[in-house]
C-alpha cells in the first residue's frame, strides 16, 4: 500500500506541482474563450468538463491519490451516490414535474410579473 | 503521544511474526480518516448542488440571465488565486517532507495571504452585487420584487454556497495558523507531520469544491442566453 | 487481582485523580461506550414519559388534559429523542465502541481522542436539542421530520432543534468515520474481512452511511437555518422555492438513516443466534454481504416516503420499484437465521429469547413495510396509524429488542457480572406481550383512516386507542422491570467469568472480567472463521497471556 | 368544528378504484401471511425440536450451505415482491391516471390553516359556487385540483373511503380524482400535519344524485344542495370564505387558536380591528404568539365589511 510518506526527490516533485499548475490555469484560460470558441450551444455542459478534468488533476496530483486504490475506490463510490442523487431527482422527479403549468412556482407567474406577495382571496 | 511507538508482533501458530497495526503512530489510518472527511464535504457540496440544478432544469433561462449579470473578472481572478495557493499549500508540505521547515513554514504564510487576498476580492464583489440591489433579504431579493424566481433561487443559493464557501476558507485560515504554531511547538516535524498532511488535504478539498463553484455560476452564462443546455 | 478499565483509564488531557474527572476526560472505548448508555438511558425516561403522555392524551377523543399545541411539541420531541437521541446513535455508539475494537483484537478505536471530542459534541447535541423546552417560545412543534414550509414559520423555537440535529449529525459522522478507519486498520493481523465477526459488518455497512447519507441532512438543516433567518428562498412558495425538494433532501438522509439503525442491530442477531445454537452460522458470506447491499440499496429509495406528496408520478414507480429490493437481502438474512438453528442445540437464554421475539416482531415491520412500500397502497396508508405502527414495529420491534438483546448478551461482559436470568425472562415477556398489544390494534386504525399526529379523533378509532394504551402500560411495566434487573445484576450479580456463554469471538477471549484497560494482553493472530464450534463447544482456545491458540 | 363528527364510510369502498387499492392490499397481505409464516413456523420449530433438553452435543451439525434452499428463498421471494410492485404500480395507475377535463366535474380545492375551500367553476349564469363541504354527483368523475395559500404550509386531502391522498403543497398545484358509485356523505381528513388544528381539519364529500346536482349547481344558491339559503351580510360571507372561523369563534368564548371574537367590537374600535387583520403581528394579544395568523391582503371594502361582521355581528 502506497502511503505517501517515504522518501521523496524534492526537485522531481516540484516540477511535478508547476507543471500540473500550468495545466490548471491553461484549463482555467479555456474556460474563458470556450464561450466564445466550441461548443456554444452548451457552455453548460463544456464548463462542466473542463471542470472534471481539472478536478481530476487536482486529486491525483496535489492530492495525491494516484496509486492509492483504497482511497480512490471510496471516493468514487461516495461520487456514485451523489451521481445516483442527482439522476433520480432530476432526471426523473424535476423532469417530469406535474401540473407545472398550473402551478405558481413553475407556472406563468414565475416571469415574476405578478406580484408575488401573499395574497388571500 | 511524543514517546516512540513499538509495534507489537503477533506470531501465528506456525511461528510467522506479524506486525500488529496500532493506533497510535498509523499515518495511513490518519490520511484515510481525513480523505473519509473530505468525503462528507463532497456529499454536503453534492446535495446544494442537487438543489441548484432542481431549479436551473425548472428555470434554465433565467438561470443563465442571472449567470451573465456575475462579474467574471472577479471571479477568475479568484480562481487564480485560489489556484496558485495550492501550489504554495502543495510545496509548503514538500518542504516540510524533504526536512525544509523554515521554507514549509513560509509557505503556509503565502497560502495565508492568498487566502485572505480570495475574501477580500470575494467582499468586493458581494459588496458590488448589494449595492445593485441583490443580496439576502434586500432590494430584489425580497418576495415582494419583481425579479424572476429562476433568479432569486440562483442568487439565494450563489450567496448561500460561495457564502459556505467562504467559511470553508476562514476555517482554512485558522487551521493554517494552528499548523504552524503545532510547527514551532516542535508538535509537528518531517518525521511526523500528518496534521499537514491533512491540512493541505483540506486546502485542496475547498480549491476543489470552488472548480466547481466558479463554472456554474459564473460561466454557464457567459455564452449568452444562446448557449443553452 | 488484576485491574480493568474501572480501575485505570487513559484520559484525553493531563492525568487527573479524581474518578469524576477520569470519566469525564476518558479516551477508553468502553467507558465511553458506558456513558453514551448512560446518557441515553436518561433521555429515554424523557421520550418513554413524552410516549406514555401521549398514549394517555389518545386514550379517549377529545381533549383530555393537554391541548393541542403542547400535544404537538410532545411527539414532535418524542421523535427527535427517539430518533436523533437515542437511536441513530444508539447501537454504534454504545455497543460499537465498547464491543466492535474487542472483536476485531484492536486496543481501541483509530481516534480515541477524537471519539472523546465525539462523546462530547453528542453531550452538546443533547443540551441544545432540550434547551428549548425551557425557552419562551418552547419546544419545536414540527415533527421530526421538519417539513418546509411549516418548520419556516412556526413560533416556536425550531432553531434549538435544527442546530442540535446538525450537531448530533456531526457527532454521527464522526463516530462512522472513526469506525471505518478502525475496521481498515486494527483489525488483528490474519483478520480478513469475512472472517470478521458479523457485528463488526453490521457496523461497517451502519458506518458507511452514518458518513454519505448524514452530510445531506446536515446541509439540508443549515438550508433551512438559512431559508428562515436570510430568505434565501429555496423552500418558500413566494420566491419560487419548492417545499417537496426539502422532503426529498430530508429522505434522502433519513431513509437510509433507517438502515442505520437496523444494520448494527442484525449484526447483533447474527452474534447472538449462532452462540446459542451452539454451531456455526449459516451462511456467514450472504448474511456478510447483504448488510452491504441493503446499505447501499438504502440509498436509493428515499423517495417511498413521497409517494403523496406531488412528486412525479414516473419518480414513485422507480422508487417503489428499488425499494421491493430492499426487501430481499433482509429476508436473506432472516432465513440464515432460522436456518442457523436447524440441527444447532437452543438454549434459550435471555439475549436469545430476545432475538427469537425480535423474528417475529422485525418480521411484522418489515412485512408491512412491505405493503406501504405499493404506491396504490401507501396513497390510502401513507400517515396513518399503518405507518407509525409500521416504523415502531420495525423500530421498537426491532432495532430496541436487539438492542436489549445485545445489552443482555454483552452486560457480563461489560460489567463482569450476570444478572438474574429468571427475572430477566419475566421482563421480556411482559414486553414482548404489551408491544404487540401496544402497536398491533394500531394497523387496523391506521387502515381505516386513523391520521397520525392527530390530537383527537372520531370516536370510531376509540377502541384501538384504549388497547393501545394497555400495551404501553404492560409494556413500559416489563420496560422498568428490565431495567431493574440490570441495576441488581450490576451491583450485586454473580461474577461472570470471561465467558458465560461459551461463544467464540473474541471479545470472550479476556484475559479477566471485566476486561482490562487495553483489552486482550496481546493481538492475537487470527486464522480462524468467528463462529467455529464442534460438538457444541467453541474450537478456538487461547492462552489468554500469550493469545497463542491452545486447540 | 366539533369533534362529535363521525368518520362516515371509512370501511365503505365508495370510489370505483376503491377495489382496486384493497384487492392490492389484501394480495400484499396473503403474500405477507405466506412469507411471514415462512420465516416464523420453522423458528418455532426448531426451538422446540432442538431444545437444549432434546440434543445432545455430538448430534449438532453445523450446515453451512444449501445451495438449492438459498436459490429458493432468494427468487421465491423476489418473484412475489415483483407481483406485489405490480399490484402497488397498477393500482397507483388507476388513481393517478386524470380522466379528461371535458368528461369531469373540475373543482378547485384550497386548504388553507385549517379549513377547506372548494370553488366550482362558473356555472351558466357564471355564478361560481364556493363551499366547505364538496357536493358532487354520483355517477361523473370529478377532479380535484388542489393548492394551498403562499404562506401557508402544507395539508394533505385525504378520504379514507375513497382510498385516495395527496398533499395540498403551497405554490404546487396537484391533483386528484374520483367516481363515487354510492351516494352518501364522506369524511375528508387533512392527512398531513400542518399545526394545531391539524386533527380538526376535516370537511365532508357529499355524493349526491346527478339531478339534484344538476339542480344546485345552475342555481346561485349560497349554500349547500338542500340547506335553507340563510341571509348572509357581505362581512359574513368574508368571514366564511377567509377560513377565520378556523381559528377564531364568534358565537362563543371558546379560544381555538386565536382569541374569540365574541363581542369583540366593544373591546377595540375599527382602526385596531383592521390592523388585526391586515397587519396581525402588530398587536399580539396577550396570551397569543405573533406569525400564527397570516396576514390577510384584502381590498379596503372587505375588511371593512369584515370589521362591521365582527362589532356588529352583520
Ligand atoms: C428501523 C427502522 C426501519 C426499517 C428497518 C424499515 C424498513 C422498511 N420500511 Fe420503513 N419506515 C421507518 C423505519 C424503518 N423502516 C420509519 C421511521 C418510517 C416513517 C418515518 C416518518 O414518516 O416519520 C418508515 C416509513 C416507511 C415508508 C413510508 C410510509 C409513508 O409515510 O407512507 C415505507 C414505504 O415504502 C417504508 C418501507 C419499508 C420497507 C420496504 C422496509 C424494508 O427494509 C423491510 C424489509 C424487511 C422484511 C421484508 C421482513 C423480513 C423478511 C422476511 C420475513 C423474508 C421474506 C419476505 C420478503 C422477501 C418480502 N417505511
Ligand atoms: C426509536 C424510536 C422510537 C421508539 C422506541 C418509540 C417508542 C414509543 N412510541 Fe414512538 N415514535 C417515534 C419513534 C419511536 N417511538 C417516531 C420517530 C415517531 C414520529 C414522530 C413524529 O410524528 O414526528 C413516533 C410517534 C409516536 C406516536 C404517534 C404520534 C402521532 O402521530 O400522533 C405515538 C403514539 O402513541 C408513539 C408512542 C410510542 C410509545 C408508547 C412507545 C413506547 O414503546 C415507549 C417505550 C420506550 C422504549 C421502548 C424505550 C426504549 C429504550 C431506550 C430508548 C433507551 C435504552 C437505552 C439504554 C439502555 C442505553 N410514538
Ligand atoms: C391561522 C389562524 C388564524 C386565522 C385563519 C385567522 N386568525 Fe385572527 N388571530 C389568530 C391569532 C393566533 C391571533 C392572536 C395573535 C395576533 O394578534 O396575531 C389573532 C388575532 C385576531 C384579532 C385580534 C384579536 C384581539 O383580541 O386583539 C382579530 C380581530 C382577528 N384575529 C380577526 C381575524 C379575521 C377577521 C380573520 C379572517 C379573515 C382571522 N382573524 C383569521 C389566528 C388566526
Ligand atoms: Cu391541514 Cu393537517
Ligand atoms: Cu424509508
Amino acid at each position: 500500500m502506497d502511503t505517501n510518506n517515504t522518501t521523496i526527490d524534492y526537485k522531481k516533485e516540484r516540477v511535478a506541482y508547476y507543471k500540473v499548475l500550468v495545466g490548471l490555469l491553461l484549463l482555467t484560460a479555456v474556460t474563458f474563450i470556450q464561450p466564445h470558441l466550441f461548443m456554444t450551444e452548451s457552455t453548460f455542459l463544456a464548463q462542466m468538463t473542463i471542470a472534471v478534468i481539472k478536478a481530476w488533476l487536482i486529486i491525483m496530483y496535489y492530492m495525491h491519490l494516484k496509486g492509492d486504490s483504497l482511497i480512490g475506490v471510496m471516493g468514487i463510490f461516495s461520487l456514485v451516490i451523489v451521481a445516483t442523487f442527482m439522476v433520480i431527482v432530476i432526471g426523473f422527479d424535476v423532469a417530469n414535474f406535474q401540473f407545472g403549468a398550473e402551478s405558481h412556482i413553475t407556472g406563468p407567474a414565475s416571469a415574476g410579473v405578478e406580484h408575488a406577495t401573499p395574497v388571500q382571496h | 503521544m511524543s514517546h516512540e511507538y513499538i509495534p507489537e508482533i503477533a506470531t501465528d501458530r506456525d511461528g510467522n511474526k506479524h506486525e500488529v497495526q496500532g493506533w497510535q503512530d498509523d499515518f495511513y489510518g490518519g490520511k484515510l480518516g481525513f480523505w473519509l472527511f473530505m468525503f462528507t464535504e463532497v456529499l454536503m457540496f453534492g446535495a446544494m448542488f442537487m438543489v441548484l440544478a432542481y431549479y436551473n432544469t425548472l428555470h434554465p433561462e433565467a438561470f443563465i440571465e442571472a449567470s451573465a449579470s456575475l462579474n467574471r473578472l472577479l471571479g477568475g481572478i479568484n480562481t487564480v488565486i485560489l489556484l496558485v495557493s495550492a501550489l504554495t499549500m502543495g510545496l509548503s508540505l514538500l518542504k516540510m517532507r524533504v526536512g525544509d521547515v523554515k521554507g514549509a513554514k513560509l509557505m503556509i504564510w503565502a497560502t495565508i495571504l492568498l487566502a485572505i487576498a480570495f475574501l477580500v476580492i470575494k467582499g468586493f464583489e458581494w459588496r458590488a452585487e448589494y449595492n445593485h440591489g441583490i443580496f439576502l433579504m434586500h432590494g430584489e431579493m425580497l418576495p415582494e420584487s419583481g425579479m424572476a424566481f429562476g433568479k432569486k433561487l440562483f442568487f439565494g443559493m450563489y450567496f448561500t454556497m460561495t457564502g459556505i464557501h467562504g467559511f470553508h476558507i476562514i476555517i482554512g485560515i485558522g487551521l493554517m495558523i494552528w499548523l504552524l504554531k503545532r510547527i514551532n511547538a516542535g508538535k509537528v516535524t518531517p518525521a511526523h507531520h500528518i496534521l499537514h498532511w491533512n491540512i493541505a488535504l483540506y486546502w485542496d478539498i475547498v480549491h476543489l469544491i470552488w472548480v466547481f463553484v466558479f463554472p456554474y455560476y459564473y460561466m454557464i452564462g457567459a455564452g449568452g442566453v444562446a448557449g443553452g443546455h | 487481582m488484576s485491574k480493568s478499565y474501572f480501575d485505570e483509564t487513559h484520559t484525553a488531557i493531563g492525568h487527573p485523580k479524581s474518578t469524576f474527572m477520569q470519566w469525564m476526560l476518558t479516551v477508553d472505548h468502553k467507558r465511553i461506550g458506558l456513558m453514551y448508555a448512560a446518557v441515553m438511558f436518561t433521555f429515554f425516561f424523557v421520550a418513554v414519559a413524552t410516549a406514555f403522555l401521549m398514549r394517555l392524551e389518545l386514550f379517549a377523543p377529545g381533549a383530555q388534559f393537554i391541548d393541542g399545541d403542547t400535544f404537538n411539541q410532545a411527539f414532535t420531541l418524542h421523535g427527535v429523542i427517539m430518533i436523533f437521541l437515542f437511536i441513530v446513535p444508539g447501537v454504534p455508539a454504545v455497543l460499537g465502541n465498547i464491543v466492535m475494537p474487542l472483536m476485531i483484537g484492536a486496543k481501541d478505536v483509530s481516534f480515541p481522542r477524537l471519539n472523546w471530542f465525539t462523546f462530547w459534541l453528542y453531550i452538546l447535541g443533547c443540551i441544545v436539542a432540550l434547551a428549548s423546552l425551557f425557552t419562551d417560545a418552547g419546544f419545536a412543534d414540527t415533527g421530526w421530520t421538519f417539513y418546509a414550509p411549516y418548520s419556516l414559520t412556526t413560533s416556536t423555537n425550531v432553531i434549538f432543534t435544527l442546530v442540535a440535529a446538525f450537531i448530533l449529525g456531526m457527532a454521527s459522522i464522526l463516530t462512522g468515520l472513526n469506525f471505518l478507519v478502525t475496521i481498515h486498520r486494527l483489525r488483528a493481523p490474519g483478520m480478513t474481512f469475512f472472517k470478521m465477526p458479523l457485528f463488526v459488518w453490521g457496523i461497517y455497512a451502519t458506518a458507511w452511511i452514518q458518513l454519505l447519507a448524514t452530510p445531506v441532512v446536515g446541509i439540508t438543516l443549515i438550508l433551512a437555518i438559512l431559508e428562515k433567518y436570510f430568505g434565501i428562498g429555496i423552500f418558500d412558495p413566494a420566491k419560487g422555492g419548492d417545499p417537496v425538494l426539502f422532503e426529498h433532501l430530508f429522505w434522502i438522509y433519513s431513509h437510509p438513516a433507517v438502515y442505520l439503525m437496523i444494520l448494527p442491530a442484525f449484526g447483533i442477531m447474527s452474534e447472538i443466534i449462532p452462540t446459542f445454537s451452539r454451531r456455526e452460522i449459516f451462511g456467514y458470506r450472504t448474511i456478510a454481504l447483504s448488510s452491504a447491499s441493503i446499505a447501499g440499496i438504502g440509498y436509493l429509495v428515499w423517495g417511498h416516503h413521497l409517494y403523496t406528496s406531488g412528486m412525479a408520478d414516473t419518480a414513485k414507480v422507480i422508487f417503489s420499484f428499488l425499494t421491493f429490493f430492499v426487501a430481499i437481502p433482509t429476508g436473506i438474512k432472516f432465513y440464515d437465521w432460522v436456518a442457523t438453528m436447524y440441527k444447532g442445540k437452543i438454549i434459550l437464554s435471555t439475549p436469545m429469547l430476545w432475538a427469537l421475539g425480535t423474528i417475529i416482531t422485525f418480521t411484522i415491520g418489515g412485512l408491512t413495510g412491505v405493503t406501504i412500500a405499493m404506491i396504490g397502497v401507501d396513497i390510502h396508508l401513507q400517515d396513518t396509524y399503518y405507518t407509525v405502527a409500521h416504523f415502531h414495529y420495525a423500530m421498537l420491534g426491532g432495532v430496541v429488542f436487539l438492542f436489549f438483546a445485545g445489552l443482555h448478551y454483552w452486560f457480563p461482559l461489560v460489567s463482569g457480572k450476570m444478572y438474574n436470568e429468571t427475572h430477566a425472562k419475566i421482563a421480556f415477556y411482559l414486553q414482548f406481550v404489551g408491544f404487540n398489544l401496544l402497536w398491533f390494534p394500531m394497523f387496523i386504525a391506521g387502515y381505516y383512516g386513523m391520521p397520525r399526529r392527530y390530537f383527537d379523533y372520531l370516536p370510531e378509532f376509540q377502541i384501538y386507542h384504549q388497547v393501545s394504551f394497555f400495551g404501553a402500560v404492560i409494556f413500559i411495566t416489563g420496560l422498568i422491570y428490565m431495567f431493574v434487573v440490570f441495576f441488581k445484576g450490576w451491583r450485586n450479580g454473580k461474577p461472570s467469568g470471561t465467558n458465560p456463554w461459551n461463544a467464540t469471538t473474541l471479545e470472550w477471549h479476556m484475559p479477566s472480567s471485566p476486561p482490562p484497560l487495553e483489552n486482550h494482553s496481546k493481538v492475537p493472530y487470527v486464522d480462524f472463521n468467528p463462529y467455529e464450534y464442534h460438538h457444541g463447544e467453541p474450537v478456538v482456545k487461547f492462552d489468554y497471556e500469550t493469545m497463542k491458540r491452545i486447540d | 368544528m366539533d369533534v362529535n363528527n363521525t368518520l362516515q364510510g371509512f370501511n365503505t369502498m365508495a370510489a370505483t378504484f376503491a377495489k382496486d387499492v384493497d384487492q392490492a392490499f389484501w394480495i400484499n397481505f396473503w403474500i405477507s401471511v405466506i412469507l411471514g409464516l415462512s420465516v416464523i413456523i420453522p423458528m418455532f420449530y426448531f426451538a422446540w425440536k432442538y431444545r437444549e433438553k432434546n440434543v445432545k452435543d455430538e448430534d449438532i451439525e453445523n450446515v453451512t450451505h444449501n445451495t438449492a434452499l438459498e436459490i429458493a428463498w432468494t427468487l421465491i421471494p423476489t418473484a412475489m415482491l415483483m407481483v406485489l410492485f405490480y399490484y402497488g404500480y397498477t393500482s397507483m395507475q388507476v388513481l393517478r391516471t386524470m380522466p379528461a377535463e371535458s368528461e369531469s366535474i373540475v373543482v378547485h380545492v384550497e386548504g388553507k390553516k385549517w379549513s377547506w375551500k372548494h370553488t366550482y367553476e362558473a356555472n351558466k349564469n357564471g355564478f361560481v359556487h364556493k363551499s366547505k363541504e364538496l357536493y358532487v354527483p354520483k355517477d361523473t368523475n370529478i377532479i380535484l385540483k388542489m393548492t394551498a395559500p403562499l404562506n401557508d404550509v402544507i395539508h394533505a386531502y385525504f378520504v379514507p373511503a375513497f382510498r385516495m391522498k395527496e398533499d395540498v403543497v403551497p405554490g404546487r398545484v396537484t391533483k386528484q380524482w374520483f367516481h363515487s358509485e354510492k351516494l352518501g356523505t364522506y369524511d375528508v381528513e387533512c392527512a398531513e400535519y400542518c399545526g394545531t388544528r391539524h386533527s380538526d381539519m376535516y370537511t365532508k364529500i357529499n355524493v349526491i344524485p346527478k339531478a339534484e346536482y344538476e339542480a344546485w349547481f345552475e342555481g346561485n344558491s349560497k349554500v349547500g344542495p338542500g340547506e335553507k339559503e340563510v341571509e348572509k351580510s357581505k362581512g359574513q360571507e368574508l368571514y366564511d370564505d377567509n377560513g377565520c372561523a378556523g381559528c377564531h369563534s364568534i358565537d362563543t368564548d371558546a379560544t381555538l387558536v386565536g382569541p374569540s371574537l365574541k363581542g369583540i367590537g366593544a373591546k377595540h374600535d375599527a382602526t385596531y380591528l383592521k390592523d388585526a387583520i391586515v397587519t396581525p403581528d402588530k398587536d399580539v394579544p396577550e396570551g397569543f404568539t405573533a406569525g400564527v395568523m397570516p396576514p390577510f391582503a384584502l381590498p379596503d371594502a372587505d375588511v371593512d365589511a369584515l370589521v362591521d361582521y365582527m362589532t356588529t355581528g352583520k
